[in-house]
């Protein structure tokens, strides 16, 4: 069906590009800093770029995880109460 | 409630109004969510961007940093088989223990009457359905156990000997050449899916020894523990000859040398020498084929019965502890009720005991490694 | 010691123009040599000379070995080694063979020595087998120090003691010939010197092949002395001679510690 | 022989004692050789069930490759079906009663059958999605074909099989599923030419149906495919990482004894249990969706860890270590070492192990049953949620039912499943070969 535009590829989309921007973005950083102050690295460049990028992703990974184990069975219980007091009214 | 979201996701059509407007607020509370979801999730992702992009430097020690993560994440991956471990522990615990609250330990491990089925009868009533549940003679695993036994038993009483000739045959008498044609194949065996084997015993083999009993004038079940066990057998070939083959193949040439070298012939080498040399590795073998046939599921759902009778007779109907778990757990039960919560105590008791031979199985072919360093 | 030498001129084994193969490659070339009854000779040699493949064909033990090919006459009395009529099984009955390290079976002292006598049906009672054990072991100087523990895992010897094991083993069976391949190597210099005061004990029944690496053991218990070189035998003769007055170059290279 | 020095000959006792040996000997050796009869016949008798058993099946199974087909000439009302611009309307084309335009077409044949029981008997000739089958046939082409026309049909189950000889014609009537009625109708029908037995490649392109005509795999294969895309996405990550873990980094310690010993004991759990697992967990604690190949995917992951695990570090431990030293030696890290010189050089181990776990994990049918991908579903899957079924559930559904003509599917099912564990498995081999470096 339309998978490729529903909402959760979109944000999976996102993350995986935010995570590609960060790496550039840090190991230009790096390479910058480290010719305006004419020292040399500790790590090779593309280490700086793996550490933000980690920084984005895994946080990012594990509250989706936890969203989906926490937050969606809690709002189907809330639906599940509230039927359950809907068909319980004499109708 | 699986239907309500379901209808949520437009899978399927709503049958009545009320359900209809629930799961368009269910919709539309999941809709929420999920913006919620995603604004978070951007707001983590940028807190974490701009912590580490400012801690960037070329003072950072970047890589050391990145290996630690790598490092803790490979020790989470080999934690996972303890997780599986205890995921396996713990769910069936949780579940055993709520049947036992209902059905008494004493009950279940040594009761000589398994039917949790009785209560599905028609003309039972609820109050019936609560009281065959309930009542202690039900739920008695002894005869699941004792069917379980006896197909493992005729399952091995086929294996072992020709898997143990095989394997002797392949590691002492065999010229390489033979060698690499025959292991290979006999492993066929084991390659071959198990609902296949299935298959083969209930529709081939047990309507052959049900043939052939009224030819000689024996009562044999469509259902016969012996099509079950005797399938399972060939089935198991393999792990035997192949265990069996590696462990003799480790006995030490100086045996075999001094054997030989007083005068043995090659029969007596092996069957004096090579095999007591083998034996404990041998034992873990038939463990370790011994718990494999237990833990069989596919051919005894599939070939043998369902009613738990109390028989050493091969030619009679068994029931195992697989096959019960399987009937209890497909349908529609529910989730709940002491039926379904028994296949979880079965499974419990099937887990433990393998678990008890594969210990056992290890410790054995230890004791050989021990021997033979 | 006169009886000794006197015997010494019987010949018990005669091997003419031995080669062995090992698939395309030649280990022994056209070796010749006569063994004197109730002696000791020492193989000696580097290592991967022939010496030990040598000692394995006189009881055949090559046969194990698929890709092996033994050529030539061995003649043991009127036995002929080497012809395919003769039965291996009973040739390894009557030429006795104890390994480089000690192999004893994974069973009791007890079953250890009585295996032999026992696969070949050699004693009639119960009695008659027990006598067959004690003898060997107080042959193979082990009586005295296993006699009250012949229930008791043949592996739980110490190495030494694992060795005379074997050798009452092979004894058991009632050979008149033993082949040693390197019955020394795995032991220790005291369990060497048992083992060597035990050859020359046995030496007064049996005709003993013993391939040794230290060419010390073979001055101190053999009377003859047989030197491999490349597969072929360089030098054969009386143990004093061959290491006081070698004819041979090579040898006397191998004895004065040139090569090794 | 020729030599001239006397040899010593052995003592009449010793003499005694070796013609007392040379006397047993006969026994001993034809005792040898019955050991050796016992192996092969061992050998002969497995060998043997295997050909049985493929035998069996192949026999049972290689009719199922074709189809019976009926002609039958129609004359389809093309103004019902048809926009005002002469294509075809789907809606109408949905609505129009094919069944009964097809039905009504065959008895005109049989003009003499009135009977209203004879009719219903001579309707049961054709297959009972008869008219589902015709309209995609039509849809399919886009044409209508004006006037008269004569098509093919597929048959019902029956008259395939009494096609396929696997109906015996000599039982009595009472007994068989076809009566002598419908005998007589069908060899009439054969004698004017107008039965065919076609490839069948409704069971390739089908998903599972109440009707063996029109029942395929493909729902099926397409679900394992799922499962298994599921189960080497879990899997071969988590168990290389552990691998990795395990033979480079593990502190020697009690944490690491016990992670072995789990990875070990998994090995050896039955299936069902992490079947057991599934349900109480994914399906109970998670509330993940019943019959999903996702779940089925998760729980053969599970399942195959412990297999991929072992074979990783096998081949990662293949790898010597004069390399890892090497690496070291030039100032990598031993992360660097380990990922950027050891992975790459076991990688042809650590595929074909996981080409074998994945074999294993296609064969496996337990813990699919119990987490729900038994369920008849006759639509192909599309997503990793959609309710499926896998090819070895497949079979076992098949095989639980009572048409004879489902027997001979599930034995082509079966044959379909092992011909994709021999491919993968030789694969397994040839990577081995091709790979199989002694260092």
């Amino acid at each position: 069906m339309s998978d490729f535009l529903s909402p959760n590829f979109l944000v999976f989309a996102a993350t995986i590009v935010a995570a590609f921007l960060s790496f550039y973005l840090a190991t230009g950083r790096v390479r910058k800093q480290a010719i305006a102050s004419q020292t040399k690295s500790h790590s090779l460049n593309q280490y700086y770029g793996f550490y933000v990028s980690l920084w984005v992703l895994v946080p990012a990974i594990l509250l989706a995880l936890i969203w989906m184990f926490a937050a969606d069975p809690m709002l189907t219980s809330a639906a599940k109460a509230r039927m359950e007091c809907r068909l319980s009214e004499p109708t | 409630m699986a239907q309500l979201v379901n209808i949520a996701a437009g899978y399927i059509k709503a049958p009545d109004a009320v359900m209809a407007a629930q799961a368009e607020l269910l919709r539309a509370a999941q809709a929420s969510a999920d913006r919620a979801r995603s604004l978070t999730l951007a707001a983590v992702m940028c807190v974490g961007f701009f912590y580490a992009f400012w801690r960037v430097s070329p003072e950072l020690r970047a890589r050391v940093l990145c290996e630690a993560f790598l490092r803790r994440l490979f020790f989470l991956s080999a934690v996972v088989a303890i997780l599986t471990t205890i995921g396996i522990v713990a769910s069936l615990l949780f579940e055993a223990v709520r049947f036992f609250r209902e059905i008494s330990l004493f009950d279940f491990f040594f009761g000589t009457h398994w039917s949790p089925m009785t209560a599905l009868r028609p003309g039972d009533t609820a109050a019936a359905d609560e009281f065959v549940a309930g009542s202690s003679g039900s739920f008695g695993m002894v005869p699941v156990m004792a069917g379980t036994l006896l197909v493992a038993v005729i399952a091995m009483a086929v294996a072992v000997p020709i898997g143990l000739f095989s394997a002797i045959y392949t590691s002492e008498f065999a010229s390489r050449r033979v060698r690499n044609i025959v292991k290979p194949t006999l492993e066929v065996l084991a390659g071959v899916p198990t609902v296949v084997y299935g298959f083969f015993a209930a529709l081939t083999a047990a309507p052959f020894f049900r043939d052939l009993g009224l030819v000689v004038g024996l009562d044999v079940s469509s259902q016969s523990a012996l099509a079950a066990g005797g399938v399972m057998g060939i089935m198991i070939i393999p792990f035997i000859s192949s265990l069996s083959d590696d462990v003799i193949t480790a006995v030490p040439q100086s045996l075999r040398d001094g054997a030989y070298g007083l005068g043995s012939t090659r029969g007596e080498t092996i069957i004096r020498v090579v095999l007591p040399a083998a034996f404990p590795g041998l034992v873990g073998a038939f463990l370790l084929a011994i718990s494999r046939a237990i833990g069989e599921t596919m051919i005894v759902v599939m070939a043998a019965g369902v009613a738990a009778n109390m028989t050493i007779n091969p030619l009679e109907s068994v029931t195992t502890v697989t096959v019960q778990i399987v009937m209890l757990l497909t349908g529609d039960n529910e989730f709940d009720s002491v039926k379904t919560l028994s296949a979880f105590a079965l499974g419990m008791t099937l887990f433990v005991i393998t678990l008890l031979l594969n210990v056992a199985a290890l410790t054995a072919s230890r004791r050989l490694g021990q021997r033979y360093e | 010691m006169d009886t000794v030498v006197d015997m010494a001129k019987a010949i018990k084994i005669q091997a003419k123009d031995v080669n062995v193969f090992y698939g395309e490659k030649q280990a022994l070339n056209n070796v010749s040599i006569d063994i004197e009854d109730r002696s000791v000779t020492a193989f000696i040699g580097p290592s991967g000379c022939g010496k030990s493949t040598f000692l394995r064909c006189f009881n055949r033990m090559n046969d194990v070995i698929p890709s092996c090919r033994v050529e030539g006459s061995i003649m043991m009395g009127d036995v002929d080694v080497n012809n395919p009529q003769t039965d291996p099984v009973l040739l390894r009955a009557r030429i006795g063979m104890v390994f480089q390290k000690p192999n004893p079976f994974p069973k009791t002292i007890f079953e250890n020595v009585a295996y032999g006598p026992r696969i070949h049906g050699l004693a009639q009672s119960k009695a008659e087998l027990d006598d067959m054990v004690e003898d060997s072991l107080k042959k193979a100087g082990l009586w005295g120090e296993v006699a009250d523990r012949l229930a008791d895992q043949a592996t739980g010897l110490s190495g030494g003691q694992q060795q005379r094991l074997c050798i009452a083993r092979a004894i058991a069976v009632g050979p008149d010939v033993l082949l040693m391949d390197e019955p020394c190597s795995a032991l220790d210099p005291i369990a060497t010197s048992v083992i060597e005061e035990l050859i020359s004990e046995l030496q007064q029944r049996f005709t003993i092949l013993i391939v040794t690496h230290s060419m010390q053991q073979a001055a101190r218990v053999s009377q003859k002395t047989a030197y491999f070189h490349l597969g072929t035998l360089v030098e054969y003769g009386d143990t004093k001679d061959v290491f006081t007055l070698p004819k041979n170059e090579q040898t006397e290279a191998y004895i004065s510690g040139k090569i090794g | 022989m020729n030599n001239p020095i006397e040899m010593i000959q052995p003592d009449a006792k010793t003499q005694a004692r070796f013609e007392k040996i040379a006397q047993g000997l006969k026994k001993r050796h034809a005792a040898s050789r019955r050991l050796k009869t016992y192996g092969i016949m061992a050998i002969v008798t497995a060998i043997s069930f295997l050909a049985i058993l493929l035998t069996t099946i192949i026999s049972n199974g290689y009719t199922a490759i074709q189809q019976t087909e009926l002609q039958i000439a129609l004359t389809i009302p093309a103004e019902k079906l048809q926009n005002d611009d002469g294509a075809i309307d789907p809606v109408k084309a949905r609505n129009f009663n094919w069944n009964g335009l097809i039905k009504k077409a065959f008895r005109a044949e049989f003009p003499d059958v009135t009977a209203m029981l004879d009719k219903r008997a001579l309707g049961e000739i054709l297959s009972k999605n008869a008219g589902y089958d015709l309209r995609r046939q039509i849809e399919a082409k886009g044409v209508i074909p004006t006037g008269g026309t004569k098509l093919w049909i597929k048959t019902s189950d029956d008259v395939d099989m009494l096609m396929k000889g696997r109906l015996d014609r000599n039982l009595d009537e009472s007994q068989r599923r076809l009566s002598d009625q419908q005998i007589g109708w069908i060899d009439k029908l054969v004698a004017d030419d107008r039965i065919r037995l076609v490839f069948n490649d409704t069971f390739f392109t089908a998903a599972d149906s109440r009707e063996p005509e029109s029942a395929g795999v493909l729902g099926a294969t397409v679900g394992s495919a799922m499962a298994l895309f599921v189960t080497v996405l879990l899997a071969l990550p988590l168990a290389v990482m552990a691998a990795v873990y395990l033979e480079y980094f593990a502190p020697p310690g009690r944490v690491t004894d016990f992670i072995e010993v789990n990875i070990n004991n998994l090995a050896a759990v039955p299936s069902i249990v992490f079947g057991l697992l599934g349900l109480a967990v994914f399906l109970g604690f998670f509330g993940m969706p019943r019959s999903a190949p996702l779940v089925g995917g998760m729980v053969l992951a599970l399942m195959t860890l412990p297999t991929i695990i072992i074979a990783t570090r096998a081949s990662i431990r293949a790898v010597p270590t004069s390399i890892r030293d090497a690496a070291l030696g030039l100032g990598a890290s031993r992360m660097q070492a380990a990922i950027d010189h050891i992975l790459p050089l076991a990688a042809p181990g650590i595929l074909t192990g996981t080409i074998i776990g994945i074999a294993q994990a296609l064969g496996e049918t337990a813990p699919l049953i119990m987490i729900g991908m038994v369920a008849f579903i006759v639509d192909v899957p599309t997503t990793l949620t959609d309710p499926a079924t896998a090819l070895p559930v497949q079979i076992y559904i098949w095989s639980d039912s009572a048409e004879r003509a489902f027997y001979e599917r599930s034995s082509l099912a079966i044959m379909v499943l092992l011909t994709f564990l021999i491919t993968m498995n030789i694969s397994a081999v040839l990577l081995r070969r091709k790979f199989e470096k002694k260092w």
